[in-house]
This record gives C-alpha cells, structure tokens and sequence, in this order.
C-alpha cells in the first residue's frame, strides 16, 4: 500500500495515524505541505527515520522546492521523487491510501 | 493502467487541485488512461466558469477544461455536493427554478455512483484533498 | 449493479469529527449510494472520526442537521462491518458505552439481530485495512 | 458594542458560517450593531445565489440574505478572492466577460480595504474560519 | 484577550499554540470541533487543566451537544456557556484572536 | 485614508506554510492593502507559518505562483515590524540564515537600510501579541 501524506506533521496528526496504522514494508509519500517533515534536524526527524526502518519514505521534490528546502537538508535515505515517479509509485502498490 | 482521480477541495484555497492536475498530466504523459476525475466536497467548485484569476498566476478550472478536451477526460461534479455549493448546469439550474448556470465546459453533473463506479473500474483510485 | 462482475474490497475511513467539517456527513451520503453496488464494504472510525457514532447528538443549538440517526440503518443498507479503533476512543475520554448501537438482520442466520460495530485494536484495523483494495478518505 | 465579523471559509464545508451567523444573530439580539460581515479567502463562496441545499437541511445563503434585510447589514465579499473563486456581480460580469453572475441579494463585492476598515472602525473584530 | 479555538487538539496544533502564547489572565473558548478537548479522562484533559489554572476556559454548550459529550462529562471548572455568553465575552475582553 | 484619525495596533498572525493553502498568499494581500490605512501595524511567523520566509522558494514544479519575493517588497510599504517566533523555526530545523533578508529605508534616519525582520522568543512574541487591538489569523 502507498500512503499519501499532504499535511504537516507539525500542524495535524494525519502522519502521526499513517505511521501508527501503515504495515511493514507499505510506502509513505510526503507531499504539498507535508514536505516540512523532510527537514533534517527537525522535531519530527528523528520520528521519520524510525519509520525508515521499516517503511519506504518518498519525498516530492516540486513541493520540497517551492518551500524553499534544499534537498541537502532533508533526512538521510529519503528519496526524493517527482511527479512521473509519483505515478510510477502508485502503479507499484495496488492501493493507494490519503491520510486527509 | 486506468487510474480514478478524486479532487475533494476547491480551487485556489488547497493545492489539492493543483497537485491532482500535476498527477493527472504526469499519468497520461506516462501513457496511463484516466476513466475518471471525481470533484466531491468543495472539489465541486473547480467546475465553475465564472473565475477570473490574476493574470499573473494560472487558471485552474481552464487547465482542467482543456486537459479534459485534450484527452478526452471525464469530468464529473458530484450532484448533490453541487447544489449544496451553487454549481449548476443548465438542466439543473432550470429544474431548480434558478436564473443562471455556471459549469465549466468539459465538466458534468451527475451523482456518487460515479465515484463508486471509478473505484470499482479502475485500477487506482488515487484523492487529493485537505 | 456491479459492473463486469467485479467485487472489491472497499474501506470507507473516517477521521474527522461531525459538524465542524462536511466530510462526515458526505462519507455517509456515499456509504448509502455505494451500498447498492454490491461490493465488500466496511467502515472504519478513528481518529475524530469515532465521535461521529456517538449516542445523543443534538444540533437544534447549532441549526445544522442531526444525521446521527443514519448510522443506525446503514444495517438495512447491509453495511455490516464497521470498525472503530480502540485507541482512538480511549485517547478522547470515550468508551464503546458512549457510542450508539449499531446492529444489521444476519439474513443467513434466520434475520437475526446482530452488533455490526467491532472495537478494534490498532494492530487489527491496521491488518484490515493493509487488505483493502479501494480506501475512500473522509 | 460595534462588531466587524469575518468568514473565512464557504457554506457547508466548514462550520464557520453556521458559527459566524449564530454570533451575528446573537449580537444584535443584544442590541449590539454589526459593522459589517467581510467574507474573505473560500468565505466569499457564501455569497452565491445558486445554492440548492436539500429540503432538510438549513439553507446557508439565504439564512445571510434574511438576516442583511432584516437588520441592514453589510454583507462584503472580497473581490480578489472573488474572482479567482467565481463569484460575480453583474457589474464584474460585464467587465470580465463572463455571460452569468451568481451573487446573492444582500451581498456586494468590494476591495479588501473594507475588511481593514471594518477592523479599524469596529469595536471587536471576530473571526471565523478553518 | 480572548482566544477562540475551533479545532480539535487531538488533529490540530492550534489549541496547543494558543497555550503557549496566551498571557495569565486572558481567556479561552473552545467551539466547533475544538468541544472535543473538553471530555474528562481525554489525553487532551491534563494539559487543559493546567492551563485552567492561569487562564479562563469556556466551552460552547450548544457544540457539546451536537457532538453527543454530556456536560457531566467534561472537566471539571470547565465554564459551559451559550451564544448569548460568547457575544458577552468578545465584549468584556478588548481583543478576539482566532487560532486557525 | 485612517477615518476619524483613529490608529489601531494591528497584528497579521501567519501560521500555515505557503502553497498548501492560500493562506499565506492571500494575508500577503491584506497586509498590502491595509498598509494604506497608516494604522501601527506588525506582522508574527509562528508555528508552519515561518516556512513562508524561506529563500529560494522555486514554484515551477508545481505551476504556481511564486509570491515570495512579494515580502521583500514590505518595506517599501513601511511595514517595519516583522517577528518569527524562534521556537517554531528551532522545531522545524531552521534558522534564521534560512530566511529571507527583510529590510526597510528609515526616513527618521536619513533612509538608513535597517532590518525588519526580528526573531524573538515565545515570551516576547506573547508579549507583542497581548498589546495588540487587532489580530488577523492567516
């Protein structure tokens, strides 16, 4: 399953539920303002690089950019994506999950 | 593969439609086919032509319009998020005693058993919302 | 009406609290119309969704419609598996006891009455729903 | 008192406008005076004449419209945030070359320095939004 | 000051921002989906009633009852008010600030 | 174009990060407009919000409207007074070196280029908000 996350973990609890309901071995994709959560150093940071260990984590690269987070500051081992591999994801899984 | 596309916000207020017609470009580029684009909720309003955008930024219900006639795409607005919201075609506009219409070319009126029916016929149903 | 003969899993999950936001309310509306489409359906509540399914809604002060009373018949609709994480009410201070009873007629069973409202643990709901084929996000 | 309200969020979606027009009824049965209600981002979606709620349910749009009668509010929706959202009057009609408006009676569209002056000129300003 | 809180603390961060600006003394009312914060027993209720202990908490009755939460349930001290009271609190305090 | 002489302390407070919502672009919007009205006015980042102060935002992956530079354009506007709550961006793994340069030309000392961006620290943002007559929530 391919997990889609669009909300900051800082202002609401949608990745929070994800990493509690999401199996092992199941995709989250970070994306719109979710991105914020990619921020190495960050108060979630070390939350998602336990969730690594376990689940694959994507991060969309156009959003990362229009908030301005450079891809050298985000969470060692994230993968960032754009849109074509976006598509290619939801492919990959046959179900794709929003947390809204 | 055939992919359902679900918009559950309005246009301008959430990226949601944004990061939907980024998606949808991307699949079809890709070579997938998008039986279907469901507007629920507030989505309902991306069907409306009577926006007007700043010049300098980018027309979302048109993008959806020409995307829709490009590629033969499905718009559908769920009817009764539709007439909750004031998105009326003219059949319903007139079914409901109103003076004017507002939807956009490209899209269509009709009710939720077209999201079922997108959930059940295609292989991915992907939502974008807040 | 199901089309091709295709039967899927289908999950309906709802996050949200009533009133503040539709997206109860317009889950729900789905939930009736999708019934007839004879797929494998359930709900599941989490999050603020469980305070949708509480017992003693009452909205004449705030002049919004009370649809609480639809989860009652969602059993005539034969929806007939919903879930509520435990977690998720014990977080919020509520227990099942706060929660309407939801039951459906088990036609295979000579119509009797039976609880189609489960708690379930975080790990089972996530079992459940890593099984779906089609979740539809509210 | 003097009050300014804001509604920062459009009719069904958000609790907001029920929330805001609860607060406004109540403000004048106090024998307070209300400035004016400046519908500002997706609030100016309160603002269209096209809305069929069902039968059962209240009907947001009109319910502002009987209120700004009743009491002669001033009922304001932003005209940036209308135009991108698809709300016109007549007058923006004409000017953008759009063949329908869709404004409600007891509503006007007016610039966002009506919302800075019902700030400056109320006692208290409330706010109601997402 | 009066702060008003519409969201739910468990999705939402803005009851959480509000405590940690709001100034002794300034008051708080909890309305629409922000209600949920005031059931005793909630994972939500200690921090609310340390709060209660610097601060004037209100809780909008009429959006209790919608969501199904008795008022025997609540907090205790927790001030259960209507329409009428919240119009008469925007007046008693100088300025209304909206955490949305 | 103040009525009546009256001047107000007006606070605008950001908290959502840009291009999710259109929160940020439309309080931008406010700000411009309302600089006008020659009240005493103040803008505060806190929480996502400070997200909005960031350099190098590039929109072109998403096709929208990069509104960014629009906040070093504020001094010309003589909005002066621009606070960001440190704790937020600490909690976000910024720092101020990641945010635009925001400055203004002092006219009471011979248009002096001078900053206008000041972080401060949860107590003095409460502090500010607390004196406020007016609070804008984006």
């Amino acid at each position: 399953m391919l997990h889609l996350i669009n909300k900051s973990p800082f202002e609401r609890n949608a990745l929070d539920s994800c990493l509690r309901l999401a199996q092992d071995s199941h995709a989250v994709l970070l994306f719109e303002d979710a991105v914020v959560a990619a921020m190495d150093g960050s108060a979630q940071a070390e939350c998602l690089q336990e969730a690594m260990n376990r689940l694959s984590v994507y991060v969309l690269g156009p959003d990362l950019e229009a908030r301005g987070l450079p891809k050298e500051r985000i969470v060692e081992g994230l993968e960032v994506i754009d849109y074509d591999r976006f598509v290619a994801l939801t492919c990959e899984h046959d179900t794709t999950q929003s947390w809204l | 593969m055939k992919f359902g596309i679900v918009v559950n916000e309005g246009p301008y207020q959430h990226q949601a439609s944004d990061s939907a017609y980024q998606f949808a470009r991307a699949a079809l580029a890709a070579g997938h086919e998008i039986f279907r684009v469901f507007f629920y909720h507030d989505g309902v309003n991306n069907g409306t032509r009577l926006t007007v955008p700043p010049q300098d930024d980018r027309n979302i219900v048109e993008r959806w319009s020409e995307l829709a006639t490009e590629n033969e795409l499905d718009l559908v607005l769920c009817v009764a998020a539709a007439q909750r919201r004031g998105l009326l075609d003219e059949g319903e506009a007139q079914r409901n005693g109103k003076d004017a219409d507002n939807i956009a070319p490209g899209f269509r009126i009709s009710g939720l058993g077209q999201l079922i029916e997108a959930a059940v016929q295609s292989d991915r149903l992907v939502t974008f919302g807040d | 009406m199901s089309e091709e003969g295709t039967i899927k899993k289908l999950m309906y999950v709802n996050r949200k609290a009533p009133y503040g936001t539709i997206y109860a309310l317009e889950s729900l509306e789905v939930v009736l119309i999708g019934a007839a489409f004879d797929q494998d359906v359930c709900l599941a509540f989490l999050d603020d969704g469980v305070f949708q399914l509480t017992e003693g809604q009452n909205t004449d002060g705030i002049g919004m419609k009370n649809f609480s009373k639809t989860y009652t018949a969602l059993g005539d609709y034969e929806v007939t598996r919903i879930y509520v994480e435990r977690e998720s009410l014990e977080a919020r201070g509520l227990s099942e006891t706060d929660l309407q009873e939801l039951t459906y007629e088990d036609e295979d069973d000579d119509w009797a009455e039976k609880p189609s409202l489960h708690i379930v643990g975080s790990d089972e709901l996530a079992q459940l729903m890593a099984e779906q084929d089609v979740v539809f996000s509210f």
